[in-house]
């Protein structure tokens, strides 16, 4: 991946927090606080911002502008969880223009390693996590066999259902949690934002191929 | 949804110079920044307190900042945890070299961007400890699961530890007199209509002209279930039975009660609730020493009101009935 | 309606059992009314002040029961004048030798009840005096008609005459004082929100969702103009307009203000309406010495505000921040 | 009018206001507070409980007991004014079992002078003076000519329509004179509730001819 395509995945992601804020809102009105959708809108513009005025100039310095800016704008469960996640990643990421597919699999892996330390969850906990887990496995699976410019594309499509698959979950972490049974029923708002980061994902690399 | 705002994007930045223009004798605001801190700050030497969290529980968290309760608020987004920065700029703020207690609700988003703030302070030097309050029974515990939620119960913990602070304790005597708090103290609430929050723009639910949300949270999230609205007396037995059940209360206990409204409800029907409170406790053999009957801890313009116990001991009461001089709580006041 | 009550008949008679359980180191019942009184009295000799009107305004008017304000309150039904039996008994538990003061503000009802009132008291030999609040720029001035009323600047009349009493000032003085106040008293509501009376038990009237009644009283009437809502700062600037021109108010003055949540909105708007009269006055050339943001005087849960205003001078700011001990306002905690 | 037909009048006003009560709320709630139906009903249901357990011995007493416990109990406007308005004509009420029709006229009198002077109303204030000034009137310049049991009930026929006729005037005292010319097009609720006592007053009478 060159500092290029990263840069055009967050551009990309800016793009979709805005453009399904009320929607993301929405589902988080149903199972938390109504404002998921609120939450990465104004982490992301400020990060698209940051990204048009002064670019940083290496995938590490990208990745850890966008976590400190994640970090410091958008609070909440996401700021804290997409803030400390990027920066873990950023040092995967070198400091250079690009990474190979291995480095940009490895930098996910630890990207959600890092949320799973921080936010205490597991798989079917009903959170993002359950869009990135399942998403991480197959590309660090996959990544070893084909290049991620035509293993990610797939998975990005598949992110959109596993984030409905999110519905009939029982939530245990966040505040749907605090909902107990009453969370049975609904998409978790972070799952649905996660999947719209992999649809960027894999526009952005299958338009790189 | 009709507020009083220029907009929902500037409507936490303005309040907040805004409550600076109120409680220009309490509060100032660190620069560039949603920390509001003491006008006249704590000597040297004494433990610091910090509390925060989203906006829209007001007078929670700005309102406690003054002498005998906190040194600094750090105030999110409207129900949003505010970023680590901002509470390290508080922690900063609340450091009177004897060390920093922050007093965080237990929201994963509380919990984490307050444990990314004291990583950052520790990496400053700046000896930290945190407590995390978890008074909603209307949550099952569980340490598989996020756990109880914090409420109004933050407010006695505000309480208890700032005076200790106050008369000197070190930082592991005021974390520990805090956690003794949290032990003990249970709270649960209810909703008779939701709020709407600013960016949203919607209610957060609907209820009918006979419904209420039964154990409803202060992030104008639906509660645990949707009940038929009852008479006063029945609905405060069913938040005190709750409340006693998971301590367990037990006759001879002596209490301390918040009959907190949470945004909507006028004094009028919290005063009427907190006779429920004190008519239920005399019943069961208990005696309520101190009611503390107001807003303390809202969820925006919700119409709803939770209860707060914590039994008591010598100690406690007295923490309890310390003076404190701030913008939401002042006691203690000089006759002549 | 929903209302967290036992029935709208007990609502009044168990809010005043409620406000002493809330409040017992404040308030005592006369017992067999609806009257609260001071637990601590003032020392003979000093003039008393009696306020009062019908519930549903909470903290007024028991809120301001204490040291450095009111020695009784009296509280009719919701929205109705309290008897003239029960403002004797006021009256009756407010003399302590030196004559009575009644705060009474312009509604008919009210005006005639506490006049009743005062014919019996004479009768009985204690030396009452009244003055008559009428503070809401909302409705002209005229004596032909009843004139303006009463609403939010009640409070610094209270504040104010409470003063000058517990220094010691004769009944003649403390009149003027407060006919002083009222002079120069200034105040404007808008609703965002109807209230709905528990007694009728449908809202007083309905508004759009992107509609306000402007100029308010505090008995959830409706407004003198129906208007599309607007951003804070035009809505501020309204208020403040007619207030400023109805005085008139001058570049260089000194100013009080109560920004005064009527009931459901919550403090963060309230905060920011501050903020619009701060900039506003500063636009004017004009200097806020006192703020006094939170809720005062409410309409039971309407949503909406009021500001008042009232040009100061040295005598008058140093009353309004002389000590006060009251449940709702508290001024002047000693520290360590 | 005897004392029996002015408990009778009374316990009739308690039924219409028990039953108007909605109504005159109704009414209130357009210009004033909502409230005028509770506390005329409050007032009356007390006024009829003291009437069925210890009927006072004489009209004097009755109008006195009746005018006593309406001040005690309804409180606002129409507390002062119909209590003080009452105890003025138990004045001028015989203590006796009945009276002639001039003194009942003349009781009347007295009792709309008294509210006149408590209230600072004149007619065409829009209030309940623009029903008994009218009807006190009349009941004064024929009760020379005619029996009150034949006078009476015509005068009680009318007292609705004066009530009516209330809703095109401008409020000029009260709590409806601050909505200024929002108070055009709205009847009345204490012009109201007093068409219902003479509505009362019109039955007693005319079943007492
Ligand atoms: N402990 C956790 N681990 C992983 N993801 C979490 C956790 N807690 C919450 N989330 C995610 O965060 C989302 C909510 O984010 P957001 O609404 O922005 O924050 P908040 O809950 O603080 O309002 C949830 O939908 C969920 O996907
Ligand atoms: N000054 C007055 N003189 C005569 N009648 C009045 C006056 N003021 C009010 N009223 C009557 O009182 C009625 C309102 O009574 P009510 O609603 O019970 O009292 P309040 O206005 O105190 O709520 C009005 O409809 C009007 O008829
Ligand atoms: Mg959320
Ligand atoms: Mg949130
Ligand atoms: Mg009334
Ligand atoms: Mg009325």
């Amino acid at each position: 991946m060159t500092n290029a395509d990263f840069r055009q995945l967050w551009l990309c992601f800016g793009q979709a927090a805005a453009q399904n804020k009320e929607e993301l809102n929405r589902l988080d009105a149903a199972i938390g606080d109504a404002d998921h959708g609120t939450n990465m809108d104004r982490g992301m513009q400020k990060v698209a911002e940051q990204l048009t005025s002064c670019p940083p100039p290496t995938l590490q310095a990208t990745c850890k502008m966008v976590a400190m800016t994640l970090l410091s704008t958008v609070g909440g469960a996401s700021g804290a969880l997409w803030g400390s996640g990027l920066l873990a990643a950023s040092k995967v990421f070198p400091d250079m223009d690009s990474c190979d597919d291995k480095t940009l699999a490895a930098a996910l892996q630890t990207f959600v390693s890092s949320i799973q330390q921080r936010g205490k969850a597991v798989a079917g906990d009903k959170t993002m996590l359950d869009v990135f887990l399942p998403a991480t496995a197959e590309l660090s699976q996959e990544v070893d066999h084909a290049p991620a410019a035509s293993v990610i594309p797939p998975i990005a499509a598949e992110a959109k259902q596993w984030a409905e698959a999110t519905a009939p979950l029982l939530a245990k972490r966040g505040r749907a949690a605090y909902l107990g049974a009453r969370s049975i029923g609904h998409i978790d708002p972070g799952a649905t934002s996660s999947a719209l980061w992999w649809d960027c994902l894999g526009r952005v690399m299958g338009s790189s191929k | 949804m009709k507020k009083i705002m220029n907009s929902p994007d500037t409507l936490v930045a303005e309040a907040v110079e805004g409550l600076v223009i109120s409680f220009p004798q309490y509060l100032k605001q660190v620069p560039g920044t949603h920390v509001l801190t003491r006008v006249h700050s704590k000597p040297a030497g004494r433990v610091g307190i910090v509390s925060g969290g989203g906006s829209g529980h007001e007078p929670a968290h700005a309102g406690y900042v003054g002498y005998g309760m906190l040194d600094a608020a750090v105030a999110g987004e409207v129900f949003t945890s505010p970023t680590p920065d901002q509470i390290l700029e508080g922690i900063k703020a609340a450091n009177h070299g004897a060390g920093v207690l922050m007093v965080v609700k237990n929201y994963t988003g509380d919990v984490m961007n307050f444990d990314i703030a004291r990583e950052l302070a520790e990496a400053q030097g700046i000896h930290t400890a945190t407590v995390v309050v978890n008074d909603d029974v209307a949550v099952e515990n569980s340490s598989f699961t996020t756990g109880r939620r914090g409420i109004a119960g933050t407010i006695f913990v505000h309480k208890i530890a700032g005076a200790l602070a106050e008369q000197g304790a070190s930082l592991a005597e005021v974390e520990a007199a805090a956690n003794n708090v949290i032990a003990h103290v249970r709270s649960m609430g209810l909703a008779l209509e939701p709020c709407t929050v600013p960016e949203a723009g919607a209610p957060t639910f609907t209820l009918a002209d006979d419904e209420i949300e039964m154990g409803v949270g202060i992030h104008g999230e639906p509660g645990i279930e949707r009940q038929k609205i009852r008479p006063a007396h029945e609905l405060a037995a069913a938040l005190l039975e709750k409340i006693s059940g998971d301590l367990p209360l037990k006759s001879g206990d002596h209490l301390a009660c918040i009959v907190n409204g949470l945004g909507a409800t006028p004094l009028l029907e919290l005063a009427g609730l907190a006779r429920e409170v004190s008519l239920w406790t005399q019943n069961h053999g208990m005696t309520l020493d101190i009611v503390w009957t107001g807003e303390f801890m809202t969820s925006l313009e919700m119409a709803g009101a939770s209860l707060t116990l914590l039994p008591l001991d010598e100690s406690l009461t007295g923490l309890l009935q310390a003076p404190c001089d701030t913008p939401a709580l002042r006691q203690g006041v000089a006759h002549d």
